[in-house]
């Protein structure tokens, strides 16, 4: 297989977008799902990622796994799921494809000569008279000051709920990955025992159809107890196909 | 003495963007007045076509020098040219451009990633501004006078494609005509 | 391109009169052609009797504000200048007397907008100065001394709280981090 380039993406959807067109694809659900392999990749392998920046990146893997199983799963989805998961993740990828090719256009624009130019005022006409605003107060400036200061430590200091949901949602695909190659087999309840938001429900539920998708696994259901079992696909099962 | 004329003058010193409702605070004269006196006074630059014209964006007004003339003016005030941008400054200005006065949310739909940062550089370059509504408690963010400028536009709806890239009902009919070109594909449902 | 129209734009943006032959060396044509445009081009203006004018005087050409709007045009450059501050205003004014010598792209990151035209209007007020630091090629902001004098101290440092306003924690670590990313400035807009 072609070892994709791994550069630094502008963010998830330029990541995307570049894997379409390198694979030489038009954007659809179908050139979307394609892609999903080299995309989870490129997050396995780009580990330093800032958390601020994960997070994105596992966004829209979450909905490409969603998408993907989408795709090889139809029977699974209707119509209201998609929308509530907010999967138009194809739509979107077009929508921005339009910006981006838009920018193009206005950087050569922005750096063209083609460019109109204020006045700036006279030097001379600008003679320096004092004029001190007449109600301004000695210790209203610290207050201003201080209500700036204020503000700026919401934006310094990075959201520590962030850092920690971004955290558990990549450890939960990773997990999911690494728990069901190595377990013999495994309830799927277990899996969903400690996730504690719907995404990392959805996460881990796709994370499981993608490695039924890969013949990583297998999954049975008792029909009995309704127990979902995930059994490591055994070489055997493949020869015989 | 016209209004329009007071506010060519005014408009002519000022050498900064000024706002209708600045213009009606000095002139001490109704803000509808002024608008009207506004339009034209365009509309007779527009006509003219000369070295000189109106920009106008958002409630912004500010005399510039047209945009043909551009290299020889920079010529004459060595002036530098336009700064570089990178590309998530890029995508970002061009989705502000096109779409703004936009949230930082939608704009964030769009990107498909947080927006804080970028659009704080862009704020600090005076490419971007931010404009409150007080009343509904939101920041619409839209490029700045200076970026139009930049560009050598009078009205950022001169940028090409504007009506196709800015009214996103538009922009849905564009996309499931891409989308009806490629048969395998199930057509898009909606454009966030 | 016409060259009525590049004479127009040149006088438009030159803060002093230009004469003729200056313009024809500036636009590396003929005087002759450019007496031509610019006879044109006064006469446009005349017929138009605008708020703006061009003045010929001997064989200088300049734009001015038409005489009518005299005394309009003065009420304006007075109010820039005078009375309160704006809200943005107050806050640079606030950083500068409290962070002072202070760069203009530090001031940008601790207010996140660019502050080019409130510094400008600082200045012209006299509250604010600038210095230059000849070695390093850096202009430092500070409030001037008249302003120091009118708050009614006899030094910035006895502003209140000054001590623990001055260098505030978070402060300084937004202006490292910023520094960090410095060679790249890239750097920061990556992550978004």
């Amino acid at each position: 297989m072609y070892k994709f380039k791994l550069e630094r993406f502008e963010g998830p959807l330029d990541l995307l977008l570049q894997l379409i067109e390198h694979n030489e694809l038009t954007i659809t659900d179908v050139s979307l799902a394609s892609v999903t392999e080299q995309y989870l990749e490129y997050l396995d392998k780009n580990s330093d990622l800032r958390p601020e920046e994960l997070a994105d990146f596992l966004v829209v893997a979450a909905r490409l796994l969603l998408l993907k199983s989408r795709v090889l799963l139809p029977q699974l989805f209707i119509e209201d799921e998609e929308a509530e998961a907010g999967v138009d993740l194809t739509s979107q990828l077009v929508l921005y494809r339009l910006y981006v090719a838009a920018g193009m256009k206005l950087y050569k624009q922005y750096r063209s000569p083609l460019t109109c130019f204020a006045r700036e005022r006279a030097p001379r006409s600008t003679v320096i008279s004092f004029s001190p605003p007449p109600s301004l107060a000695v210790d209203h400036l610290g207050n201003i000051f201080a209500v700036i200061i204020a503000e700026l430590e919401s934006f310094v200091r990075p959201a520590p709920e962030l850092i920690s949901r971004t955290i558990s949602l990549q450890e939960r695909i990773r997990a999911m990955r690494t728990l069901i190659s190595s377990a013999h087999q495994l309830d799927f309840r277990q899996i969903l025992a400690d996730a504690k938001t719907r995404v990392e429900v959805i996460v881990s539920f796709l994370a499981l159809l993608e490695l039924v998708k890969q013949r990583h696994v297998l999954v049975t259901q008792d029909k009995d107890t309704d127990i979902i079992l995930i059994t490591h696909y055994e070489e055997s099962y493949v020869t015989q196909e | 003495m016209s209004l329009k004329n007071s506010i060519e003058a005014i408009l002519f010193v000022a050498s900064r963007p000024l706002t209708i409702k600045q213009l009606a605070g000095i002139l001490e004269t109704e803000e509808t007045e002024v608008s009207d006196a506004v339009d034209a006074l365009l509309s007779e630059y527009n006509v003219r076509q000369g070295g000189v014209q109106i920009l106008r964006h958002g409630k912004e007004l500010q005399f510039v020098t047209a945009a043909e003339c551009g290299a020889v003016v920079q010529t004459f005030l060595k002036a530098e040219t336009s700064g570089e941008l990178t590309r998530p400054a890029l995508e970002t200005l061009s989705i502000i451009a096109y779409r703004g006065p936009i949230m930082k949310s939608d704009l964030e739909k769009i990107r498909g990633v947080n927006c804080s940062l970028i659009l704080r550089n862009l704020m600090m370059r005076g490419l971007v501004i931010a404009e409150e509504d007080k009343r509904r408690l939101v920041t619409y963010y839209a490029v700045s006078s200076d970026f139009v400028r930049h560009l050598g536009l009078t009205s950022i709806q001169d940028l090409p494609e504007y009506i196709s890239l800015h009214n996103p009902e538009v922009v849905e009919r564009l996309l499931a005509e891409d989308n009806e070109q490629q048969p395998a594909n199930e057509a898009a449902e909606h454009v966030t």
